[in-house]
């Protein structure tokens, strides 16, 4: 049987299988080899809140999608073409992501009675017809995994963890790639267990081998290198880039970085990361709950190191009397939420973008804070050293929202070198003479920073109404309206020291469309594909929410309508509404996915059409 | 420490370190009641803080919400008042950024035991090299008057019209079960001990918990008397002194000795008992300092008073300091671009 | 000399010295005697932080303020027609609160050198002419206390406690008050100390017939009875209001009373209140904490009590993440936030209404709770009770956002009775067929209330996504989406429940005043004054903020502008521009303080004056 | 309880309270790992449920969040799972309003003894009358293994590279310390032991803290290995039994004495001691309880397991009832109208 390759500009392939089956690994390292082979690419990983959700179920199904291409790719796909399931569970869950034709390899061994109970099936949908309308591939990947590893004598537990590697080696044949890179990562990763290293090559190998050899596949895919801009390039989540970002904010503010941290999903690999960053002088503080997190955050800030606290929403939640605290005495933070399905316990391990309000707004009395939000997985690395920028200099704590799709997502990230990172030092106040606390920069309006250590400096703050410039406590009631005044417009300032907001398209339509936070991705897609069939539609993506770029309000004008897709019920369109008194209209989903390009393409249709 | 906190800190010209007691004065005025214990916690502070040779910019008081966490108003160093319950937090990410300082916490029994009561015994246990000074006036003062987690059991207040039905913390007992390292307890009215206690606690390194009995004489007037006023506190008090007896008594005159477990009184007069049969305190034994914290609301027995232990451990931010030293002298100081270049990288060209 | 008699409508006295003089007592005492002598009124206590700041000291100086007359009285008043002060502090205070040509009694013994050092007088205001424009009465009040009391062989510190009571009496003659009320009072307060008793009654006598008899005061005063609604009255704070009307709900609903508190001024007084009502059944329990205070009182909400938690906005912030549980498990309860100067610990005892923007959104994920708004001390019954209907009903939790002018200060209260106040009881559920935890009313949308001791119904609820009707966990994405939705729509729905927005005034014309909370008084005041001069402006007092009532938006295109006073920096406001898109105008004035109605009605001039 | 809540329980026919362990195993799959320790304590729990003879709506579980907390919704009673380290003061509300009812808390040693540990020692000094069981597993399993305040020192984690510099809580030293009144410790592999244990703390009146080692193992399989396999378990734990001297080793050939305070190993066949020199354990010591909890991380020593402390007093839910009841049948049940007219009122015709 001959092969044919086929050209592709892009493909979406989704690995699902039991939380056991090792999908996150698999789609990793998929993800690397494809990242080394150049293409850009976007991914989503997705898995239940428990440990281990019991095996076979549809609730324990764990997958990992990835999208790459030889074009610019912005989302991790809103349907696959390819669709790898483990069992009949993943098959069940994944098939209505998968488009209509598209490619599914199950493994066979996943389908006995047992898991298709478990599944809800009454009968095989290998064998009743139901998939007609896919290429189905069905292949035992557990036996061929056990005959590969034969001889080995390994323990069926071992051998059955090694499988995922089977699909992705048959993957690799598939779209050409090839095995070394997970090779060398294997080789590291398990350098002290050489049976492991061992047996996932051999099976990996085997699972190429096999497409190779038996006439099953009559397609092969080629996807192209992406034309990226060249440079060195690394593929990096969200949270990981949080963490590169502070450690690289502290360097070029000369300050010691400190993470109070208490483990939450999805935001804990913040912790994880900075922790393994002492050779950077970084401290990392796992504390006893979210306040005393940011109370210790505090604490660092007032003794002159970059503070950092990182949580998710119901995290937040708990901090905010604390941050009201760094509010009134004027100390730099920052507070990154990694937001996830609420409210309450909510959905721990989904997305959302339902925290703009409490982070606008959660807080007693009038409590001005910066927000950011960064809108890719690598923009997490941009937009955290920018709140620490601001932070510093504004002598103020700062709000950076980014997600779970971001937090979790991957992107390849173009390094950059620490030398085109701009030095944000400020040196601290040591000049006793005149010293008052809460003096400000006739600019930023910020206090100066004035640490422990300093002789003559010797001061107090806290969380009474302070007293202007001299900053002892003071209930002076023409006082206290004019502090609050000078909080709310120090935080009014940074709008001069950020760039102005840029529309992605023409500069006036009939449509724009506002985004902010991880739905960019989508946005950005939808809006291209609409424009390149003639549409007058734009796209506006808000890193800064508070306060926003001047030119807001000269933009808005200049379209007939507004459209604001988020993943919550309308929160920043409740903040572009009552600020600019604009009817935009709100486009809002909020089940815990990042939204589909083809959704909002939709809804722009819509509204288009209505014109 | 970070560049620019290292040039502050290593560029300060240390103001001489000859202070007198009123060099730990701030310019601001004292708000406290007419009356109230604080003022003598204050003064015996600033009193043996010259003793402390240490610059005064390089001491900081943090404390949350109470009438006692004004405290750091008045001292001419360098502090934080922060908000309620949490100063232990805040003081410790303090210490763990800056080792180099001496950092003290001032609490009371509600913003201290019962609010902050979580950041308290994780502090304990961990170890933070903090000096914690806990106003006891079994009472709320600053929000005017309602129980405490110290209060008796039974105590009427607004918001137990009908007498509390909460039994008490012991706080020195809750310090001990959370592996406290250093745990006394003084009073207000004793100044002399209340210095001494107070040192003790600055030269230990470690968590130390200093709880000071404080009359509140607004809303809690003369809880304490018992144990500081003339008539009353000899019978009353017995003070813990590291290797010796534990007499008490006007003249000296009894003792606690051991029954099995349970601490008794006896009378070294009625020719049954001499000092010999006492028990011998000792700061090293924390079962020891666990029984001496039990005989804290036994009516029969007098209170005790004193430094219930001091044993010595690593501490957290120690730790943390080791940890990072030796990976840089181990793996050198980070460089960014090699940071940002690590893991699986690729090029395009 | 002849004493002449005149007959005001209205007066505002205002009692001020320092902390320790009893000016609070010696406030409500004339407040209650006025009060049971017919006059309609308003009062505002004013005290320092600190328990007893330093004697003399401005910081130190504690006030109350109470305006009283035959006509309607909606505010504690602007400026005092009448200050009594103890001390040089307390004159140096309070001055610029005085009208040109009001009466000052001073009690000169509180004007030695330390006094007026302390109160930062170079010289005595009483001797170099700078009081000329008032009309000064200066009173050794401390030296006629002591002869007065000479004979009783009392300490001099009891003997400086007792000398509010000849101000007192002063007052009583100079308004001509009866002393009975004041008399029986002490006798019940001090039953147990007679010399109490007699000293006090003892020095009140002498203050009344000092005045009386000795040539200083040329004019005497009468208020006449207010034209109130006829029945019982009784003078109450709006702490004590809020108590009352949360006992009166559990009574009609046939529940016990739950509340979980923790101390925390202002709104330690309801707790308090609520602590003595044992004979009601009600339980009080003081947390450690104000996350304990609100967990008990979900789980006192989950076995069937009407539950309560009470705080100030620190308090707030630190129930946050709680209050999102209650959503989700959508139990009833009912939160009081008693608010005050912020951000952070801010101004513990002053007013302010700037936690409205957390109470709405200061959760994580959408978390829909309904927001009452009382705007008057005897509203704050009203309001509690209704707060806790609309909470049952609903089973939601539901924020009562009252103040501490509010809290604090007082006005008559017509009784109810018991039989005048609508039942609000509703059967739990017990029928265990087809039942199905989240099953929810067609109407309301409310699930039943299921509570354990009901055999069959053993159900559990928590803080994961719950799955539609079945209430078990589901991560399903749609279920999700849904639900958020039927959250969102359980609270949209209370609209149907509640009055529609009353216009005060024309229904239409040139300028509406919108406020909510405890401004009604003076903006009530400032647009009737406007009005009685031929301005067209009205006003629209919002108590339910979300949901709002439902003809909002069919009063503001009415009006040709909207002004919004709000003693924050513009909460409420942004409310409505968002929803209705109207450019409403703010008036902001965040000093700790009621507004006046003069700066509302000179906003109104300025606004009117543009038209 | 007020009108409406008495209606429904005194109306309901409670069901036959003949049941068998399956009665209390709801209709929901559970969801823990495979091998997890959990399976276990669930198991007991079901298995004891039966001979407590009270009506299944009559019972509550309360939890936090963690794997632990998953336990309610496995139990067909009444259930909350609550949010992170409030399950106490939930716990607490509901057993204060509803003093008829039989409340568990379940909650893990992140839940409980991290962000939950304010709660926990409160609930313990007040002796609200909850059954307490803490699922102490050494790790956050939920968020996936970070350490947690009962990990041991240097314990290499995901957000402890290099180590964990905190000390750990000793779990019954803390709850001694915090006057609670049950305290206990018992492991998920010995069913027997398990079910005695939650028997005993159920059928106590009063807060019961019951520590349970429990075996992630997913993020820290063999944590208590050494006190649960066949190979160690009999010379590393020694079980504490009222009244019996202090016997372990696999053929009850050792035995604990006490030196001073401090307890040490001693054989029984060296002829050099006799079991008459053991300690006796005694539940209503609280010294002794704490002497045994100290024990706790003292490698010399076996591992104490059992009921450290046994001490009634009144609850803290009884007592509230108990004002509650007074204060009615001294003033009579209040009336609404009375209330409104209370204090000065006035008439206005
Ligand atoms: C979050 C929060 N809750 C409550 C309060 C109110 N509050 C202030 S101080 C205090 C208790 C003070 O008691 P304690 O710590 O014993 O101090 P003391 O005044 O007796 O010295 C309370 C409840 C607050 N400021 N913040
Ligand atoms: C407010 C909040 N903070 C953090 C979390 C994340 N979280 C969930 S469970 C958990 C710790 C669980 O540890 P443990 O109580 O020991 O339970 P286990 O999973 O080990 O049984 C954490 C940190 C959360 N859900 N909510
Ligand atoms: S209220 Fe009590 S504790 Fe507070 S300052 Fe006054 S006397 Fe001291
Ligand atoms: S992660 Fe650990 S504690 Fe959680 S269910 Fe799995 S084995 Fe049990
Ligand atoms: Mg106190
Ligand atoms: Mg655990």
């Amino acid at each position: 049987m001959s092969v044919e390759t086929k050209t592709l500009d892009e493909v979406t392939i989704r690995f699902a299988g039991d939380s056991g089956d090792g999908m996150q690994i698999t789609g990793s390292q998929f993800t690397s080899t494809s990242a080394v082979m150049g293409n850009d690419l976007s991914t989503l990983p997705d898995y239940p809140a428990e440990i281990r959700a019991p095996q076979g179920t549809l609730g324990g199904v764990s997958g990992f999608q990835i999208h790459f291409g030889s074009t610019a790719i912005n989302t991790p796909g809103d349907m696959c073409d390819v669709l790898v399931a483990m069992n009949a569970a993943a098959l069940k869950v994944n098939l209505r992501g998968l488009v209509d034709g598209g490619v599914i390899i199950v493994n066979t061994d996943g389908f006995n009675d047992k898991n298709l109970r478990s599944a809800g099936y009454d009968e095989s949908p290998l064998s009743n017809g139901s998939l007609s309308k896919y290429q189905v591939f069905p292949v035992d990947i557990s036996k061929l995994t056990e005959l590969a590893l034969a001889d080995m004598n390994l323990s069926s537990k071992v051998v059955d963890r090694t499988k995922n590697f089977f699909a992705l080696g048959m993957m690799y044949w598939m779209f050409n790639r090839q095995v070394e890179n997970t090779v060398e990562w294997l080789k590291m990763k398990f350098a002290k267990k050489p049976e492991i290293v061992e047996s996932n090559i051999r099976v990996l190998k085997a699972g190429w081998n096999y497409a190779e050899t038996v006439d099953i596949f009559t397609v092969r895919y080629d996807v192209k290198p992406a034309k990226l801009k060249a440079g060195r390039y690394r593929n990096l989540t969200g949270n990981s880039a949080v963490a590169l970002g502070l450690v690289a904010a502290a360097e070029k503010a000369k300050l010691d970085l400190f993470l109070g941290s208490y483990p939450i999903t999805p935001a804990s690999e913040i912790l994880h990361d900075l922790s393994g960053y002492k050779n950077f002088g970084v401290k990392t503080f796992q504390a006893e709950d979210e306040i005393a997190a940011i109370a210790s955050a505090i604490g660092a800030s007032f003794g002159g190191a970059l503070a950092v606290t990182t949580t998710s929403g119901p995290g937040l939640a708990l901090k905010t009397e604390a941050v009201g605290l760094a509010v009134m005495t004027e100390l730099p933070l920052v507070i990154v939420n990694v937001q996830r399905g609420g409210p309450s316990t909510g959905l721990p391990t989904k997305t959302e973008q339902a925290d703009l309000l409490q982070a606008l707004y959660g807080r007693n009395g009038e409590s001005p804070v910066p927000v950011l939000a960064a809108s890719t997985p690598s923009d997490c690395f941009y937009m955290a050293f920018e709140a620490a920028r601001i932070a510093l200099k504004y002598m103020t704590p700062v709000f950076l929202l980014t997600d779970g799709y971001l937090g979790n997502g991957s992107e390849p990230w173009l390094v950059p070198t620490e030398a085109e990172l701009p030095d944000i030092s400020k040196p601290f106040r040591t000049n006793p003479e005149n010293f008052q606390p809460y003096e400000r920069d006739d600019e930023t309006f910020a206090r100066e920073w004035a640490i422990p250590g300093t002789p003559g400096l010797e001061h107090r703050i806290g969380g009474l109404e302070k007293k202007n410039k001299a900053g002892s406590i003071s209930y002076d009631p023409e006082n206290h309206d004019l502090m609050i005044r000078i909080r709310a417009e120090k935080v009014e300032r940074i709008a001069n020291d950020i760039p102005l907001a840029k529309v992605d398209g023409d500069e006036s339509g009939d449509l724009l469309v506002i985004g902010w936070g991880g739905t960019y991705g989508a946005i950005r897609t939808a809006v291209e594909k609409r424009r390149a069939d003639g549409k007058s539609v734009s796209h506006l993506h808000l890193k800064y929410i508070n306060p926003m770029p001047k030119n807001i309000g000269e933009i808005l004008p200049k379209f007939k309508k507004i459209l604001v897709p988020e993943i919550n019920l309308g929160q920043l369109i409740k903040v572009l509404r009552e600020k600019f008194l604009v009817d935009a209209i709100g486009y809002n989903v909020v089940a815990g996915l990042p939204f589909k390009s083809t959704e909002i393409e939709q809804k722009i249709e819509e509204l288009l059409g209505g014109l | 420490m970070g560049k620019l906190v290292d040039d502050v800190v290593t560029q300060a010209e240390h103001a001489s370190v000859k202070y007198v007691a009123k060099d730990f004065a701030s310019d601001q005025e004292v708000r406290w009641c007419p009356g109230c214990g604080d003022y003598s916690i204050l003064a015996q502070m600033q009193r043996i803080m010259p003793d402390m040779n240490i610059p005064r910019e390089k001491i900081v008081f943090v404390s949350g919400i109470g009438c006692s966490s004004r405290f750091p108003y008045y001292m001419n160093t360098y502090g934080i008042h922060s908000i309620h319950g949490r100063a232990t937090a805040i003081a410790s990410g303090l210490k763990m950024a800056r080792p180099d300082l001496m950092v003290w916490v001032i609490t009371g029994d509600g913003d201290g035991l019962s609010i902050g009561g979580n950041h308290m015994i994780h502090l304990m246990r961990r170890n933070v090299d903090l000096n914690v000074v806990m106003f006891n006036n079994q009472i709320y003062g600053l929000t005017k008057g309602q129980y405490s987690p110290t209060s008796e059991f039974g105590k009427v207040t607004k918001s137990t019209p009908q007498g509390s039905i909460d039994y008490p913390f012991n706080p020195a007992a809750l310090a001990l079960g959370s592996s406290c390292a250093f745990v006394a307890r003084t009073l207000d009215r004793e100044p002399k001990h209340l210095q001494y206690v107070l040192k003790r606690a600055a030269e230990f390194k470690g968590t130390s918990y200093v709880e000071v009995y404080q009359n509140c004489n607004v809303f809690n007037d003369g809880a304490f008397f018992q144990f500081t006023e003339k008539e009353t506190k000899d019978d009353s008090v017995v003070y813990l002194e590291h290797g010796k007896p534990l007499v008490f008594g006007k003249n000296k005159d009894k003792g606690i000795k051991l029954d099995g477990f349970s601490p008794v009184v006896v009378s070294l007069t009625d020719g049954m008992h001499s000092i010999n049969d006492l028990l011998i305190h000792n700061e090293k034994d924390s079962t020891l300092a666990f029984i001496m914290a039990n005989m804290t609301y036994n009516a029969a027995l007098p209170r005790p008073v004193g430094i219930f232990q001091a044993i010595e451990r690593p501490t957290y931010d120690g730790e943390m300091s080791k940890q990072i030293d030796a990976t840089i002298s181990k793996r050198g100081r980070g460089s960014l671009d090699k940071l940002f270049a690590s893991g699986d990288t690729w090029m395009i060209q």
